[in-house]
Parts: structure tokens; C-alpha cells; sequence
């Protein structure tokens, strides 16, 4: 019991040192790098709060992903900055370049303001309720009829549908805009910045069956164990960054109207169901029959775990190639 | 002190650590990074919400808020990252051509 | 009741077969969509009309574990303003966007986007669920981001940035909102989430912080900073959709959160500090937003400073319905909040539209440069007129009878210091509407301005949208009749008589 | 026919505005065709209405329920009857005279569009039935006549415009919340010939004085009363016609003739008086009277003296309102016409002579009377009717007025009276002596060619001068046949007999 609660402390203090350095460290560099570790250490924690399955999305997505993207954008805005720069303060990249620094009175109005929300914060944490079921009695009592047999997977793809499907639709909403902001509207020879090296792309040829695999796996893992189509994406999403950026065959070689299709695929399908469930005369809205419903999710899952991957590795390599933009065409 | 209760109130410090970042951080790359710390926080308090009650499995439905955040919150990320850049590039060209002032409207 | 869910599948369905379909067939497809989702809305609020509201959960799952939708009156009323100004807008941008290949570029990315948009927006009025509700913000908000930065100007993505990173923020807030609230009660939904909060300490934090995020994304005064230059940087279709409806969706959420999930709070603490300091941000919002507007001396960001003082009206409400001695009064505040909104949201896209033929016609928004205009382009100039008088809240428009009244509720809840804001607020409002109109009677000197052509649709549109404002100043009853069923859904309080 | 009628009052402006915004500019005929339409329908239509309600006791009323605590109500009653047909006939002549005035100039259909909304809205104020629906259409009148007074574009006539729109809309503001905490206190109410508020119970007395003082802030700005009337000189920058509309026929007038409801219609003279709102406002009254006219003693520019006369003039019309006998509420109401006809009379003059001999100040005027006659002579008949000589209309109201003041017992009325009879001949009388007595001041042969020479007794195209021949023989005969049963002095007799119960 003591040992677990000096993980438990460990964890947290590293947390807070982690998230406290990367908010504070003068370089830049420095913080991204935090920001990674940051990623991972949550991580951590989801395994020891008992979410495995946040665990594996967090780890491809908020260390992984968004690492990369952090990375990506720091070499972009400073291509000179390397490891051996110790103070990227020499032009800050702000959204008013002419407003001052913040003074002494700003610091200390931000520190108030926020000592102040924290401390309310601490008080209402504290207040809450030490036990409480929340929703679980009422999945675990209809779980039988969701047609999946893990709980978060039946809370995503069946009991919360919609916001699974909205989700998909912020998703496909940030490409659009990514896509704005480059002046663009497909991904077809997209460059990475710089050349990769012969190691990296041998690296990666070898690494790509197996995770092909591991994302066929944990979309089959999610019908009755973490897994699904959230982290199958994900890890799609990372093989295929990683393909684009050793040079190989991606989303970058799809045409403008596949790359469209695989990206709105999701989006689509559960549309899709909507407006057939919502046609159907006997029908709530979204609602599957239960003999159906495991057929329907599987579909659905696949058809997610595509778009998850291809719209997050566009995000990152829209976000990513490099800035000679074509101009609309 | 229950597993509970020290992770709501770690969950609380890395949003109030995010806050103060985002107020008081000047540099764009630092204010997304403050963000995703908020968003940490946020997502641990919900699973340790969740981890409360172990009878038969931790709550899933803030498990499943997690996951819907957490791809929510990289769709935001990325876009404002490929904002921050685009941003950066026109600033610098803008000042090393003059001529171009890319601040006021076309 | 399940075509309640058409008025978000229609505009999604628009938006992946605008984002899949020919750059020629986008505006075609767009409009069916608008259409549809136009036909589906006022067939909804046909419905509120004889049924009263309405209720669908999602999948078949009841409530607690599922997501319902729930339509009420101010739903309805919500959508119907949604699908005029969307449909308008529509056809408004299918010309807009027609004039030059980049523009024709930049129409097969607005209609995607603006249908998805619109969807969101949709589903924010129907939600029933405080997280479902996140999940909508934040698609409506990309969406609006992406809308933003559509004409790539630095200008433009600079603003995207500003208003990205604050609505982030104010998402986060309410998200820390929903997991405290979530942690306390073990409850999503708001009818059961009104029935199952007690004032407690983690309860009155969870409110406070959605309602400060909502602040934030509704732009209320010490958080409007993001709105002027993303409201001003934007090509016109999509500023006139930010100002009229997209600030307007954070603040509905608002009223619910507010009268709905937290009604035992917010009714607990009749006149209490939390609803007079939004009167008084609100009020605040008013004249520094006007004064603001009259200061500026290009059109756009005039419109949009004025943009941040109209919402401060919209905030009277709180401290209004606080107020003990108000027993009876409800329909006024209620009814004067919902025709403002009204008649805000019909004016200000008319005047945005307006601005935007100028801009494309002057080839600038400078007023300086706005000579002669009304003898030149007088439909627009009307327009211009129109729209400003509804804002300044004049007769005959729907905005003297939302100011008429406002003022009677202020004046009926005791609460008379809020009086003075209504017709300050509106002497302001004169100040820069009439510092628009009287540089176009300047007759310009020498050699006139050269102007470009501007299409006849596109004067057509903003003319439509103030003439709409005028006639709705002469309909009150239906919008009223509308309403009851809005504070206490669900709970069976209806049926206010007008005093 | 009850129901139709008043629309069709209103409306022959509106359609006629609204179409002709629609014309493009080089459509002259047609534009003045259409304008003469309206106006005749117009006439015709209160005609025919006088006639119902005179001989037949008809009541016309249109009433549609706005679903927010009132009524949309237009109801005719003598009192409206009396404004819309002074109204309504004035812009009759109004018109003919500002499509010779604007002949060749710009922006005419625009001018004219708006020049029929402000005959709208007079009409609107006219025949508004309740306290709101004349909120609705005085601010309405506040809007539209703004294009009219910056028609010009010139800096200054922005300036004026500005500040016409600064005084009017921040009136229209107070009159708002007035209007609106009347209606939270007492309910819906309709005018009533007497006043309506004595009947609602529950009403606080300070209330109702505070709102009485917001109401007349509101009101006066409009009729001018000092020290409101800042914008009332300035606005002459506008073109003739359109401060001939300014002074006589809509947005004074309106303001005037919204006192007079107060007084009359919502609070009642008695009730009123018993609260005690009367004598301060007589204050002001005689401050405007008195200032008005010593104000126009020192005016250079032949239209300011005739503007601070109008700033004068128009407070007769609500002190008959204030001074408690019954005949002085006889000579304020005829007041309202006579003023108008005769006010109107001289801005016509005014207009001729700086159209077309280029005359705008008092010293350029020696001689003028030679040169135009005719003009001269309609301009002496007004100015003589503004001082009082009998028998032009202008002494008839003075004389009731007066004895109106005996009758109450407040004999300082007649020395007001007279003390601004003797202030109103020495501004107009030099300028008669010097026009006809005095030798020609400017070689008048060079300025002619300006619009072209006309024959001799057509001294401006017929447009011009038969507008103002027809409202100096008005003035005229409204002193002349005073004694007729129709003529405006028997109207307000009748009028003021609803309103004040010591009339016989």
C-alpha cells in the first residue's frame, strides 16, 4: 500500500516539476522535449488510475502526436535553433508584436487571478465526494445490450454515438482549417523539411508491417478489452507520419479525392447511420437494432480508425511539410 | 488521503499551473503548450472521477469524455500550431520586404 | 418527434458531399442544404407552436446514460433565426464567391466549413447534455476559426489565432465545469442535472466556470478582445454568420446553463451578486463597445466593435429575472432578450453584407472614403439605414420593440439603474450608425471614386435581411407565444399571461 | 370604409416615398406626376374624412394588437383632423414648390422619397390614437428628415444635420423612457379628449411630474422651447422647401402639437394644472416667447430672424395650452394653422429671393420690392399677419390668446403678448420699409440670369410663386373669415370644447 502511494506521490510531483518546467524553461527547446515527457508521465498515470485504454491513446497522441507537431513547429519557426542554443529568447513569436512584455503588475494580477481560481478549485475538489458510482451501474446493466463487450467501447460507439460522431466531425473541421492556413486543399506532394536519412527509411519499412498489425489488433482488442478504434487510428496516424517522413509511399501519394474520401470516411459513416436510423420508421435516432449493433459498430470502427489515422497524420503533415505552398490551384 | 483525492488535487495544480502559463507566457508555441497542460489536468480529474468507484470496472463514461477530449483537443492543437507558423513565416517576410505590409486588410 | 434531428444531419450531409462534390456544383448542393435545413426548421418551430417542446433520446437509451435532444420555444426560435440568416447568407456567398477563380477557390472551402457549422450550431440548440454540448462548441468553434482565416491574410490568420486560443480556453473552462459536475452528481443531462443540484461548494464552482467559459466564447466585455478583429478580418458572408449566430450559440448554452441546469442556484439568490455583475459587465460591454465603434474609421471594425456592445444587452436579462418583485414580468425580459437577439442578429448580417459590397465596390472600407454613396449605390446606403435604425432601436423595427421591451422590464422589475444603460446605450448607438450614413451624403470632390460593379444579388440580400428586422417589429405575439415553455422546461410552468 | 381610409391617408405618402427611391434620377416627370398623385389622394382622403366625422359623426379608427403591451392605433379626431388636413395640404404646395426650387439639381429622387416619409410621418403624428403609436411615428419623423436637412452634403449642412440629430435623438431617448414608465405605472391607455390619467388609479404625483418633465424634454426639443432649440437656426442651411416643411408643416409642428396632447389628451388641462405642471412650463413658455423674438431682433441672415420667429411663434401654440382659460386653448390651437400658413409663406419668399436674385442677408433686401412685387407683397401680407395686424390670421390668434389669459386671470399673458408684438414689428417692419421704401442696394438686372428672367407678374416660374400666392390669400382669409363656421378659429372652437369644459 505504502509503495503504491509513493508511486502515487512520485508520479504527481513529477507531473507538476515536468509541467512547471515546461511553462517556465527559457529554451524552448527545452520545453518541447518536457512537453513529450509530459505526455508520457500522464500516461503513467492513466495505467495507475486503471484507464489503459486513455493510457495508449495518450501515449500516441499527447506525447506522440502532439510532440512531433510541437517539434515540427518549433524547427519552423526557429530552422537555426539546435540543441547547443541555450536561449531562444532572442525574438519571441507573439500574436501583438507590439505590446511590451508583461510587467511586475501583470505577473502579479495573473498570479492572483489564478491563486485565487486554484484555491477555489482546491476547496471544490475537496468537497466533492469521496465515493460515487456515476453512470457505471447503468453501462454495466445494459452492456449486454450494446453489442460490445467493453464498457468504453460501448459508452463511444453506442450509449454516446453522437458525440463520438461530432468528434470525428472536429476532426475533419481542424483539417479544413489547417488546410485554409495553407492554402491548400490536398496533401499531394507535400515535402518534408529536411531528407531523411537511408537508416530511417530502412527503420521504418521494417517497423510498417508490424504496425499494420498492431492496429488490425487493437481494433479487434476493443470489442471486449482497451483497445478500439481511437488508439488503432492513432497508431495508424503515427505509422503513416512516419512513412512521410522516411520518404516513403503515404497519404501524401493518395489523390485529392481518395485522400477526401478516407478522411470524411468516418464522418460519413455515421452519418450515415443517423440518416438511415432516423428514416426507419420504428426508430429513435442513431438507435441500431440489437441484433445488428455489434456488425454495426465493427464497421463503424474500421471505417473511424481509417479516418482517425489519415486526418491526424494529415494534421501533422500539413502542419509539418514544408512552407513552399503551391498557391490555390 | 485516498488515490481520489491526491490526484484531484494534482489534477487541480496542472490547471492552475496551464492558467499561469497562459496568462503570463508571451511566445505562441508556449501559450498551446499551456493549454494542453490545462487539458491534462482536466482529463486527469475526470479519470480520477472515475477510478472512485472500482466494484466492477472504472466509470467508463468519463473514460470515454477522455478519449473524445483528448482527439478534440490534438484537432485544436494542430490547427493553431499550423496557425502559429503560418503567422511567423508572413512576419518575417513582411519584414524583410517592407513594401508588404500583410497587417492591414487586402 | 425524430425529424427533430434532420436540422443537424441536413447541413452535415451538405457538408460532405459540398467538400466531395465539383467546385461548380458547391453552391447547388450548399443551397439544397440550407433549404432543406430552412424547410425542417420552420416545420420545428410550427410544431413548438401547437405541441409545445420535444424530446428525443438518442440510440434509445434513456437519459441518464444516453443523449436526448430537447426542442423547446427558445430552441425553435434559435433555429428559425439560424436557417434565415444561414439561407440568406447562402445565397449571398454563392455570389460572393462566384466573381474571380480565387474567390470561386475560396467558395468550395467556405460551404464545407459553414455547413458544418451550421450543423454545430444546430445541435448546440437542441442539446440536452452538458458534454454533447462541449463536443458541439468546439466543432462550431474550428469551424468558425477555419471560416475566419478563409481570405489567408495575415490579418486574418492573426485574428483566427487570437479567437482560436480563447475559445480553447473557454472550452476548458466549461469542460472543468463538466467533470466537476460531473464527480459531484454522476449526472450529464440537464433536466436531470436541474433536479439533482444542491448549492454546494463544487456545484457553485462547476457553474461559475462554465459560465465563465461561456462568458469568454460569448465575448462579454473583459473577454470581447478576440471578437473585433476576428469579426473584421473575415470576408463578409462569414462575419456576418460570426456576428449574427456564432456568438449567439455560447450565449444560448449560457441561458441554459444558467435558467435550466442550474436553477436552483441561479433562482436561489433572488437579486444576488452573481446576475447583477453580468448587468453590470453587460452594461459596461455596451458603452465601451459603442464608444469603441464611434472611434473607428474603418467599416468593418466598426460593425464588429458595435457587435461587442449590442451582446452587452443581451446580459440585462440576469439581473432583471433576479429580481424579486418580477413575479409576472418574465415575458417581458424574456421576450425583449429573444427579439434582440432577433433583431441583432438580422441587422448586424445585414450590415456586414452591406460593408462588404462597399469594400468590394470602394475597394476599401475606409469611411473617409465612402463619399457620395448614397447618391451611387442607394440600395446599399438603405440597407446601411435600415439595419442601423433596428440597432439603435428605433421605430419602426425589431429593435424598438426588443429596447421597448427591455426597458418596460427593467422598469417593472424596480431595477431602474439599468434604465439609463438602455437609452445611452442607444444615443450611442445613433452616434456611430449616423457617422456611417453621413459620409455617404459627402458628395465627392472632383473626380469621383471609381466603383467597382457589385452584383445585384449581393445589394439584393442585405436589403432583404433589414427589410426582414422592419417587419419583425410589427410581430410580437408569435415570438412570445413561443417563448413560455423556455425557463422551466420540462417542469411544467407555462403559460405566462402578458401583463 | 372606417378602417380603410385612414390607411389610405397614410399610406398615398408612404407608396409614393417608397416608389419614388425606386425612379431614377433623369425620370423627372414621372416623379412629379406621381408626386402630385400622392399628394392630391392625400387631400382628397382627409377631405373626405373631415367631411364623415364632421356631418356624420364617423369614427375612424384602425387598432392592430403589437403583442407587447399596446395597440398600433390611429384614430381621427378633430384635433388630429385639424393637423393632418394643415399638414397634408401644405406639402400639397410643398411639393409643386420644391420641383420648381430643385429643378436641374441632384439627387432629387432621393430628396423626394424622403420629403413624402416625412409627410408620412406628420401624418402618423397627427393621427396616432395613443401615446406610443406617436412615439412611433415622431421618432420615425426624427429619422427621415435628416437625409432632408444634409441633403446638400456641404460640411455645414453635415453640421446641422448633426446637430439637429444630436438634439432630436437624444430627445427622442427621454420621450422613450417617458413614454415607457407612463405605460409600466398606469397600463395601456388611449388619448382621450380631456386627459386619460386622472381616471387610472394608484398613480404616484411625482412620479407623474417627473415623467410630465421628461415628456415636454422630449417634446420640446422638437417645438423648439429654449433652451432646447439650438438646432432649429441652424437646420435653415437646408433648401427652401425643406425648412419650409422643417418650420411649418412636420417637425416643429409635430412637437407643438405633441404638447398639446400631453396637456390635453394623457394628463388633462385640469389635472394638470392641479398638479401643478403648468406654471413652470408658462415659464418657459414666456423665457421662448421673449427670447425667441429678441433672438431674431439680432439675426443678419433673412432665414435665421425667420427661424428664432419660429422658435417664437411656435410657443404660442402651447402657451394657449398652458394659460387656463378656455380661450387661450382656442387661440393656441388656431394658432397651430395660422402659424403654419403664414411661416410657411415667408420661407416660400425667402426662397425666391435667394434662388433667384441671391439675396440671403437683411441688407441685400433695399429695394427689393421693385424689382419683385408681387413676391414682396405676399411676403408684407405674412409678416404683417406674424405681428398681429388685423385682418390677417395672425391677430386672431393674439386676440384670443389675450383675452384667453384675462379670462384665467393671468393678465401677464397680455403683456407678454404685447411685448413680443412690439419685438416680432421690429424685426419684420424694417425689413418692409427697406424693401419698398428704400433704394435699390445691388444692381438686381445682373443677378437675374442665375434661373432666367420671367415675365412681369410670374416673377419665378409658376411652380414657385403660385404655392406662395395660394398660402399669403390663406392667411388672408383665415383672418377675414375667421367668423365662419369652418374656418380654423370655428374648428378649434369646437376642438377646444371637448377639451375644456368652460367653453360655452
Amino acid at each position: 500500500m505504502n509503495l503504491i502511494l509513493l508511486f502515487d506521490v512520485f508520479l504527481i510531483a513529477a507531473l507538476l516539476l515536468v509541467s512547471w518546467r515546461l511553462l517556465g524553461a527559457s529554451d524552448l527547446f527545452q520545453a518541447t522535449v518536457l512537453f513529450i515527457s509530459f505526455g508520457l508521465f500522464l500516461s503513467l498515470a492513466w495505467i495507475r488510475l486503471g484507464a489503459p485504454d486513455i493510457a495508449l491513446a495518450e501515449a500516441a497522441v499527447g506525447a506522440g502526436l502532439a510532440g512531433v507537431l510541437l517539434f515540427g513547429t518549433f524547427k519552423g519557426l526557429e530552422p537555426g535553433a539546435d540543441r547547443e542554443n541555450d536561449s531562444f529568447t532572442s525574438e519571441p513569436c507573439r500574436l501583438d508584436p507590439i505590446s511590451p512584455c508583461p510587467g511586475k503588475i501583470h505577473l502579479l494580477l495573473a498570479f492572483t487571478c489564478v491563486g485565487s481560481l486554484t484555491t477555489l478549485l482546491v476547496l471544490a475538489v475537496l468537497d466533492l465526494p469521496a465515493t460515487g458510482d456515476g453512470l457505471t451501474p447503468m453501462v454495466s446493466q445494459f452492456l449486454e445490450r450494446s453489442g460490445v463487450e467493453h464498457p468504453v467501447t460501448a459508452v463511444l460507439l453506442n450509449f454516446r454515438f453522437y458525440d463520438t460522431w461530432l468528434e470525428l466531425g472536429v476532426l475533419v473541421a481542424a483539417v479544413l482549417g489547417i488546410l485554409c492556413v495553407r492554402n491548400r486543399f490536398d496533401l499531394r506532394e507535400l515535402k518534408v523539411l529536411q531528407a531523411p536519412d537511408v537508416m530511417l527509411r530502412r527503420l521504418v519499412m521494417g517497423l510498417a508491417p508490424t504496425m499494420a498489425l498492431v492496429v488490425v489488433y487493437l481494433l479487434w482488442l476493443g470489442d471486449h478489452a482497451p483497445g478500439g478504434a481511437f488508439q488503432a487510428g492513432v497508431v495508424l496516424a503515427a505509422m503513416l507520419v512516419l512513412l512521410w517522413f522516411s520518404g516513403h509511399a503515404s497519404i501524401t501519394g493518395l489523390s485529392r479525392m481518395l485522400w477526401l474520401f478516407c478522411l470524411i470516411a468516418g464522418f460519413a459513416v455515421m452519418l450515415l447511420v443517423a440518416v438511415v436510423s432516423a428514416l426507419w420508421p420504428e426508430m429513435r435516432p442513431l438507435e441500431f437494432p440489437e441484433e445488428w449493433s455489434a456488425m454495426i459498430i465493427l464497421g463503424v470502427e474500421v471505417v473511424a480508425t481509417l479516418s482517425i489515422g489519415v486526418a491526424l497524420s494529415s494534421l501533422a503533415i500539413l502542419s509539418l511539410g514544408a512552407v513552399d505552398d503551391p498557391g490555390g490551384s | 488521503m485516498s488515490t481520489f483525492s491526491i490526484y484531484s488535487l494534482a489534477a487541480i495544480l496542472l490547471v492552475g499551473l496551464g492558467v499561469y502559463g497562459l496568462f503570463t507566457r508571451q511566445h505562441l508555441l508556449r501559450k498551446v503548450m499551456a493549454l494542453n497542460v490545462i487539458a491534462g489536468g482536466i482529463f486527469l480529474l475526470l479519470i480520477s472521477t472515475a477510478y472512485r468507484n472500482q466494484d466492477l470496472f472504472p466509470d467508463p463514461v468519463p473514460q470515454a469524455m477522455v478519449l473524445t477530449g483528448i482527439v478534440v483537443a490534438i484537432s485544436a492543437t494542430g490547427f493553431a500550431l499550423a496557425l502559429v507558423r503560418s503567422i511567423h513565416r508572413r512576419m518575417a517576410e513582411s519584414e524583410t520586404d517592407p513594401s508588404q505590409d500583410s497587417w492591414d486588410q487586402p | 418527434m425524430n425529424q427533430v434531428i434532420w436540422v443537424v444531419l441536413l447541413p452535415f450531409v451538405g457538408s460532405v458531399v459540398c467538400l466531395l462534390a465539383h467546385r461548380k456544383a458547391v453552391f447547388a448542393l450548399g443551397m439544397a442544404a440550407s433549404l432543406g435545413t430552412l424547410i425542417v426548421s420552420v416545420g420545428l418551430v410550427a410544431h413548438v407552436w401547437e405541441h409545445a417542446s420535444a424530446r428525443v433520446e438518442l440510440g434509445g437509451w434513456a437519459t441518464p446514460l444516453g443523449i436526448a435532444l430537447h426542442l423547446d420555444g427558445l430552441s425553435a426560435l434559435f433555429l428559425l433565426l439560424t436557417a434565415v440568416v444561414g439561407v440568406l447568407v447562402g445565397i449571398q456567398a454563392g455570389s460572393y464567391f462566384a466573381q474571380s477563380p480565387e474567390l470561386r477557390a475560396m467558395g468550395s472551402r467556405f460551404w464545407p466549413l459553414w455547413l458544418l457549422l451550421w450543423g454545430g450550431l444546430n445541435g448546440v440548440y437542441l442539446c440536452s447534455d452538458v458534454f454533447n454540448a462541449y463536443v458541439l462548441l468546439e466543432i462550431s468553434t474550428l469551424a468558425a476559426v477555419g471560416l475566419t482565416i478563409l481570405s489567408g491574410s495575415t490579418a486574418s490568420l492573426v485574428a483566427g489565432l487570437r479567437y482560436l486560443l480563447a475559445a480553447m480556453f473557454g472550452s476548458f473552462m466549461y469542460l472543468l465545469g463538466v467533470a466537476l459536475i460531473y464527480a459531484g452528481t454522476g449526472q450529464l443531462d440537464f433536466l436531470l442535472l436541474s433536479r439533482g443540484v444542491t448549492p454546494q461548494v463544487h456545484t457553485l464552482t462547476a457553474f461559475g466556470l462554465m459560465v465563465f467559459g461561456l462568458l469568454i466564447k460569448s465575448a462579454l466585455l473583459p473577454f470581447h478582445f478576440w471578437l473585433p478583429p476576428a469579426h473584421s478580418s473575415a470576408p463578409a458572408p462569414v462575419s456576418a454568420v460570426l456576428s449574427a449566430l456564432v456568438v449567439k450559440a455560447s450565449f444560448f448554452l449560457l441561458l441554459k446553463i444558467w435558467f435550466v441546469v442550474f436553477e436552483s442556484i441561479s433562482g436561489g439568490t433572488p437579486g444576488g451578486m452573481p446576475s447583477q455583475l453580468l448587468g453590470i459587465l453587460g452594461s459596461l460591454a455596451v458603452f465601451w463597445g459603442s464608444f469603441q465603434a464611434v472611434r473607428q474609421s474603418r467599416l468593418k471594425l466598426l460593425i464588429a466593435y458595435s457587435t461587442v456592445g449590442q451582446l452587452g444587452y443581451l446580459f440585462l436579462i440576469f439581473p432583471i429575472l433576479a429580481s424579486p418583485d418580477f413575479q409576472g414580468h418574465e415575458a417581458l425580459a424574456w421576450g425583449g432578450t429573444i427579439f434582440h437577439l432577433f433583431s441583432h442578429g438580422l441587422a448586424k448580417a445585414s450590415l456586414f453584407l452591406a460593408a462588404g459590397c462597399l469594400l468590394q465596390a470602394m475597394g476599401t472600407d475606409d469611411l473617409h472614403a465612402m463619399r457620395d454613396i448614397a447618391g451611387r449605390l442607394p440600395v446599399i446606403t438603405f440597407s446601411l439605414g435600415v439595419a442601423g435604425v433596428s440597432l439603435m432601436g428605433l421605430p419602426p423595427s425589431a429593435g424598438f420593440v426588443a429596447k421597448w421591451m427591455l426597458l418596460r422590464a427593467v422598469l417593472a422589475s424596480g431595477q431602474w439603474w439599468w434604465a439609463p444603460v438602455i437609452v445611452l446605450g442607444g444615443l450611442l448607438t445613433a452616434a456611430y450608425v449616423f457617422k456611417i450614413l453621413a459620409h455617404t451624403f459627402v458628395p465627392s470632390e472632383g473626380e469621383a471614386l471609381r466603383l467597382n460593379s457589385v452584383p445585384l444579388v449581393m445589394t439584393l440580400v442585405p436589403l432583404a435581411l433589414a427589410i426582414l428586422c422592419v417587419l419583425m417589429g410589427f410581430r410580437a405575439d408569435e415570438v412570445i407565444a413561443l417563448l413560455p415553455a423556455v425557463p422551466h422546461f420540462g417542469t411544467g410552468k407555462n403559460g405566462w399571461e402578458m401583463p | 370604409m372606417t378602417f380603410w381610409l385612414p390607411l389610405i391617408v397614410l399610406f398615398s405618402s408612404l407608396v409614393t416615398g417608397l416608389v419614388i427611391f425606386m425612379l431614377p434620377e433623369e425620370r423627372s416627370r414621372l416623379r412629379t406626376t406621381l408626386n402630385m398623385l400622392g399628394a392630391s389622394v392625400k387631400v382628397a382622403g382627409v377631405f373626405l374624412m373631415a367631411w364623415g366625422l364632421l356631418a356624420h359623426d364617423v369614427v375612424y379608427e384602425v387598432r392592430f394588437t403589437m403583442g407587447f403591451g399596446f395597440d398600433f392605433l390611429l384614430k381621427v379626431d378633430l384635433l388630429s383632423l385639424a393637423f393632418v388636413s394643415l399638414s397634408s395640404n401644405l406639402w400639397f404646395l410643398t411639393t409643386l414648390y420644391a420641383v420648381g426650387y430643385l429643378e436641374g439639381s441632384p439627387n432629387r429622387s432621393r430628396f423626394f422619397g424622403f420629403f413624402s416619409l416625412c409627410v408620412t410621418a406628420s401624418t402618423g403624428v397627427a393621427l396616432a390614437g395613443n401615446l406610443i403609436t406617436f412615439f412611433i411615428f415622431y421618432e420615425f419623423l426624427t429619422l427621415v428628415t435628416y437625409p432632408l436637412v444634409v441633403h446638400r452634403g456641404t460640411p455645414k449642412a453635415l453640421e446641422a444635420g448633426r446637430t439637429y440629430l444630436w438634439h432630436a435623438v437624444t430627445a427622442g431617448a427621454v420621450l422613450f423612457l417617458a413614454v415607457v414608465w407612463l405605460q409600466v405605472l398606469s397600463g395601456p391607455f388611449d388619448f382621450v379628449p380631456g386627459g386619460a390619467l386622472h381616471a387610472v388609479e394608484n398613480l404616484s404625483g411625482t412620479d407623474l411630474k417627473v415623467i410630465f418633465a421628461l415628456l415636454i424634454i422630449g417634446l420640446g426639443v422638437k417645438s423648439a422651447l429654449v433652451p432646447l432649440h439650438g438646432w432649429l437656426p441652424t437646420a435653415m442651411i437646408a433648401p427652401a422647401p425643406v425648412t419650409a416643411l422643417l418650420h411649418a408643416v412636420a417637425v416643429v409642428k409635430a412637437g407643438a402639437f405633441g404638447v398639446m396632447r400631453v396637456i390635453f389628451d394623457v394628463y388633462g388641462k385640469d389635472f394638470a394644472a392641479d398638479l401643478g405642471l403648468l406654471s413652470p412650463l408658462a415659464l418657459v413658455v414666456v423665457v421662448t416667447i421673449l427670447f425667441g423674438s429678441v433672438r431674431a431682433l439680432m439675426q443678419r441672415e433673412l432665414k435665421r430672424r425667420l427661424a428664432y420667429s419660429t422658435v417664437s411663434q411656435i410657443s404660442y401654440i402651447v402657451l394657449g395650452a398652458v394659460v387656463l382659460g378656455p380661450l387661450a386653448t382656442v387661440g393656441g390651437l388656431v394658432h397651430l394653422v395660422h402659424q403654419g400658413i403664414m411661416k410657411i409663406t415667408l420661407f416660400f419668399c425667402a426662397g425666391i429671393l435667394s434662388e433667384f436674385l441671391g439675396i440671403y442677408r437683411i441688407d441685400q433686401m433695399d429695394g427689393v420690392g421693385r424689382k419683385m412685387p408681387v413676391t414682396m407683397a405676399l411676403f408684407s401680407i405674412a409678416a404683417l399677419g406674424m405681428i398681429g395686424v388685423p385682418p390677417v390670421a395672425g391677430f386672431v390668434s393674439k386676440w384670443h390668446l389675450a383675452q384667453g389669459g384675462i379670462q384665467g386671470g393671468q393678465e401677464w399673458v397680455v403683456a407678454v403678448l404685447v411685448v413680443s408684438s412690439l419685438l416680432n414689428a421690429a424685426y419684420f417692419l424694417p425689413i418692409l420699409h427697406a424693401c419698398w421704401f428704400k433704394p435699390a442696394a445691388m444692381d438686381f438686372e445682373g443677378t437675374n440670369t442665375q434661373r432666367g428672367t420671367f415675365s412681369k407678374w410670374w416673377e419665378a416660374p409658376w411652380t414657385l410663386m403660385l404655392p406662395t400666392l395660394a398660402t399669403a390669400l390663406f392667411s388672408l382669409a383665415a383672418g377675414v373669415f375667421a367668423g365662419w363656421e369652418w374656418s380654423p378659429l370655428g374648428v378649434a372652437e369646437k376642438i377646444a370644447r371637448g377639451r375644456d369644459g368652460g367653453l360655452p
